[in-house]
């Protein structure tokens, strides 16, 4: 068992928000998900104040190592979310976290405030760091916009905050640090780094979104770079992420000051991937001390 | 709601690899997928990797695994020995049909919704362009009976017809095989002679529109077996979606088989 | 031919700096290399104004379809490159850009009159962007500082000065816009993204110098969209670089605005790499009309 | 200044694998190399990556070609037979090691600096352990007559010492050839019987710092094929650096072979 941000975890290892959708895989895989639920906390996939369809595909990228995506937050809005999802999300075995971005202070105050006050709901997830909508770029890579929007949405719920940071900024510590002072409990990072393809044919941009954010192996060494930067000048917890694919890669995000991880574009190559990971991470464990003290057991 | 969709296991598992062969312009891949279902469904797939060296090859790439519609499925003592049919196009396809016997398959399925039984009313008709011929192989083991219409591009392509029992009516775009036509021009003759049919297609974007198009002008009831670009198969990732008339789906989770009606027209 | 900021290249295909020695590949390849030089102008590694021996070793990781380093710009110093190195590179078949770093704006200066002085030297290239040396982050991320020393050794040189970005920065394109006003003649990206690796067996880092940048094709995807950005933005030529391998990926960066292109990493998998990438765009160029204004024929 | 160094074309070719060759713990992987020079330098490496597929291993490497010192060079009708002995240690060795006949090795080299004479009045002296002993095979070729001593693991490991013509002084760290000894302390009682020698020595940094240790107390000069983390191969991305008298020096350029006296002291 791990604590994080005082809610009792059965390990540190999350999924990345966006990418694993656990009311459309128990579709493909029925109750034995849940039986083998690859993570120790569920974290939705963003939320939006209106429902919106995402962009138009093609969606997807592969590069090396890696996978562009340009979804655009497709999801059912709040009301949606509440209504349709949050009932199926409730039967997950973990618990929940559920991730929100809103295009001002005003709707992500909106989400907050209901999202926060479901007792389904163990922790909230801040969006603040999506390349592919304009505002994640303008909350996310300024140390002051987050701070603006975190002490707006802060009093609006008890529960844990945790904001995500974005890689597409000059120094991501520095975010990392004004959430903090505005309150947030613990930071996660890193989200897609900003991204592009052509057609091979055409010559014009692929993706219907015309860019996207890379994800996957490609991006793992970025990721532990911005995570230790960030471990090092804040106190509150770290959830690392960014390519993270074996026990040994959680492991040194966790050597670089991460609590807790996330598995994101791994779990496209496998759905227990979760699993797998906190497996491996267990017996390495046994062998390499942890050293940072937020992932302490309790 | 009884949807055609057999239950995958939850994770990736690594099947071996018993036969590859080849097929004029296609592989026939079988592997002996040891723990995973024993039926899948006509018209799902499975999500594949090479188990060693996926990656290295065009723009370092494979990475992520590709999705192949099973073409058959045979239970054997120590699993069930699936087959795929592939196309060598690009850094993934090219990999695996490198695959050698012994050699490790990974596999994440079945996955998605396979086709549907037709109509009441109506005799099935299968309909296939290319390497979308692959699932109807095992749709028609359960359909015997019904009438198979098949186009290639030419006689290398073509080879892959032999594969289905009874006979396939086959057209080339070359005519080296069959008449020189397209199967869609097979399939306006069908529906001309006897509208009250279950039309089954797989094949290329153009083909599958030509499909929809022709069924739609009759009020025939069609199930097309659909592609578009997937990173995970089971609904994680939204990327494989296509528009229809109740917006974009997933492709992965509502498909590959939509009804012909729930899509949008070209225009 | 192409012309890039008025000097007559006999094609679009660099070399990214610090990724070919040819001092020391003539060494391992003879007067071959020579007879078949790779690029169409040459850039030297950076310089600075004294000698450096750079970061201690271990320098290199490898990453998913990348490469992280930790060299810390190893030079001679401006005297010993004008002493040892310049007669050398002046034997070179193709023009010489010469790259150089300073700790300081004054520092700067000094080596853009000394380097600009010589009849050898074609192009100055303003490495701003070296995730390496702490400067290297102030001056390059931030579009007032980089205004600053580009104003500061603009008038000393009537030499094209290229200004090297770095992808660390929040806005890249508001940089370039910077150093384009402040009399800039063209602008190259991307160098290295920060990256950091962990010692499997302790837990440290790995590299020397604790973090690195990663470079190779883990990075195209996002190089090539922060090309297409900065491109978008400013009116002098782009020198696209970034995971550059073959002639398609040197086509990608001209559609995406590019005038020119730089091949780094990929010379590690392959001296030749240089011509093979303009032997495949000359190939794709005829099926593929260029956009870019800048690149055309002269 | 006539260093040991044959050049290299400057640019990636592919060899055809032609032989693939167990030996205990290691592999000997010979391919010809149709247009590269026939008489590489003994201690001079190529930079070798497989032509295929060269990625998807562990962490979705490897991405950049590896070092060997080639082991042997014939001249073959339609080439040179390079043979590389090699340690699978990793992805790229993994890699390596699966190559099939008729595969593709792509290389450039040959690179570096090799083995220098030896010093007049002095007879040559062999020293390797463990994969160590690649680039000594050929060296012994030139010096048929010098004395070769040899270290490994164990058994499986001492079968590389069959490679050598004549009779290779053998210890290994279990006994389980030879006697259970380090191959210093083999070196260390050469010397002292006779130390008008110059020392060869190739393997694990620990064995090189003690035959350092061990040569430069009798002021015996000593020639130490090194390792380091390589991207490169030929003074290109300045990551191979080794610190020595004279600062950090590029061991692809300037070594492998470093005469042991330029090294600093461990302390
Ligand atoms: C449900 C389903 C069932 C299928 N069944 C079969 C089958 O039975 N047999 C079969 O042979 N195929 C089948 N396919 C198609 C198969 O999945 C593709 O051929 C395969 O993914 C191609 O991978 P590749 O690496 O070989 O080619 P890619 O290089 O991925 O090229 C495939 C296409 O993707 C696009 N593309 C090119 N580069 C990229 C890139 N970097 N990132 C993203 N897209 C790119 C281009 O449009 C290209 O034509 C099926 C697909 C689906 C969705
Ligand atoms: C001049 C020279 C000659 C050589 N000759 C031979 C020879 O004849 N035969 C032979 O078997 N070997 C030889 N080697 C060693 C050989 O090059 C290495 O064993 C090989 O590069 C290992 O690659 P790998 O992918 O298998 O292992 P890697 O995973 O690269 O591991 C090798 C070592 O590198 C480090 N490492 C681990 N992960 C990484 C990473 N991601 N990035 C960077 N470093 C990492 C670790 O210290 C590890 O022990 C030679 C090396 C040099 C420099
Ligand atoms: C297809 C896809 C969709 C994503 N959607 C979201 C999202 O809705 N909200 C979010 O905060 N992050 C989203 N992400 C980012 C991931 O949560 C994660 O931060 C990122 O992918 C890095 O982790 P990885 O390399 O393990 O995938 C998405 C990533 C992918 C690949
Ligand atoms: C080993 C190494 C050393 C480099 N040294 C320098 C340097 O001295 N100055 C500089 O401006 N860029 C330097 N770079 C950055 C490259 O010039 C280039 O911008 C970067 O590697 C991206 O291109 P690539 O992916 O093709 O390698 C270096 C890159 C590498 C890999
Ligand atoms: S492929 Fe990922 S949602 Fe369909
Ligand atoms: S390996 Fe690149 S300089 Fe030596």
């Amino acid at each position: 068992m791990i604590e994080l941000c005082g809610v009792s975890l059965r390990g540190p290892v999350l999924n990345g928000s966006g990418t694993f959708d656990a009311i459309a895989a128990r579709r493909a895989f029925g109750d034995a998900l849940l039986e083998r639920f690859p993570f120790d906390a569920f974290v939705s996939k963003t939320i939006t104040v209106e429902p919106r369809q995402g962009n138009p595909p093609p969606r997807l990228w592969e590069t090396a190592g890696g996978l562009i995506n340009s979804i655009g937050l497709p999801n059912k809005g709040l009301r949606g979310f509440i209504d349709s999802d949050l009932p199926q999300l409730a039967e997950l075995p973990v618990p929940l976290i559920v991730s929100v971005m809103g295009f001002s202070g005003d709707e992500l105050a909106a989400l907050v405030a209901a999202v926060g006050e479901r007792d389904e709901v163990s922790m909230l997830e801040l969006n603040v760091s999506c390349p592919n909508v304009e505002t994640g770029l303008v909350m996310g890579a300024e140390p002051a916009e987050t701070a603006r929007v975190v002490e707006q949405v802060r009093p609006l719920s008890a529960k844990p905050l945790i904001v995500k940071l974005t890689p597409n900024a000059t120094e991501p510590a520095a975010v990392a640090v004004a959430a903090q002072d505005a309150g947030a409990d613990a930071v996660s990072l890193v989200n897609t780094v900003k991204g592009m393809a052509i057609h091979p044919e055409t010559g014009e941009p692929w993706l219907g979104g015309r860019t996207g954010g890379v994800s996957g192996a490609a991006i793992r060494a970025v990721a532990l770079e911005q995570v230790a930067a960030v471990a090092a000048r804040v106190e509150i917890a770290v959830i690392g992420m960014g390519g993270i694919a074996s026990g040994r890669h959680a492991a040194d995000f966790i050597a670089a000051g991460a609590s807790a991880v996330a598995i994101g574009t791994e779990s496209f190559r496998d759905p227990a991937a979760g699993l797998r990971v906190a497996t491996e991470l267990a017996e390495l464990s046994l062998t390499r001390a942890p050293r940072s003290p937020a992932s302490t057991t309790v | 709601m009884s949807e055609p969709r057999t239950l995958a296991p939850p994770e990736r598992r690594v099947a071996q690899v018993s036969g590859v062969e080849r097929l004029g312009a296609y592989d026939l891949i079988t592997a002996v997928d040891p723990t995973g279902p024993t039926e899948p469904c006509p018209g799902q797939f499975y999500m594949l990797a090479a188990d060693d060296a996926w990656g290295g090859g065009e723009d370092e790439r494979p990475y992520l695994p590709r999705a192949f519609s099973y073409a058959r499925a045979r239970v054997e003592p120590d699993g069930v020995a699936l087959s795929f049919l592939l196309e060598a196009i690009g850094p993934g396809t090219e990999r695996l049909a490198l695959l050698a016997p012994d050699e490790g398959l990974a596999l994440v399925g079945p996955l998605g919704v396979g086709f549907r039984p037709a109509v009441d009313g109506t005799r099935p008709l299968l309909v296939g362009g290319g390497i979308g011929v692959a699932p109807l192989l095992c749709w028609h083991e359960e359909l015997p009976d019904a009438a198979v219409l098949l186009g290639f591009r030419g006689a290398s392509h073509a080879q892959a017809a032999a594969l289905f029992a009874g006979e396939p009516q086959v057209v080339t775009d070359d005519g080296s095989v069959g008449r020189q036509a397209l199967v869609t021009e097979l399939l306006a003759a069908e529906l001309d002679a006897d509208p009250a049919v279950t039309v089954y297609a797989c094949g290329p974007p153009a083909m599958l529109e030509a499909v929809r198009a022709l069924c739609a002008e009759r009020d025939v009831p069609a199930q097309l077996a659909m592609e578009s670009g997937m990173a995970c198969g089971f609904g994680a990732c939204f990327g494989c979606v296509v528009p229809t008339r109740d917006g974009y789906v997933r492709l992965c989770v509502d498909g590959p088989v939509l009804d012909s009606s729930v899509l949008e027209t070209a225009a």
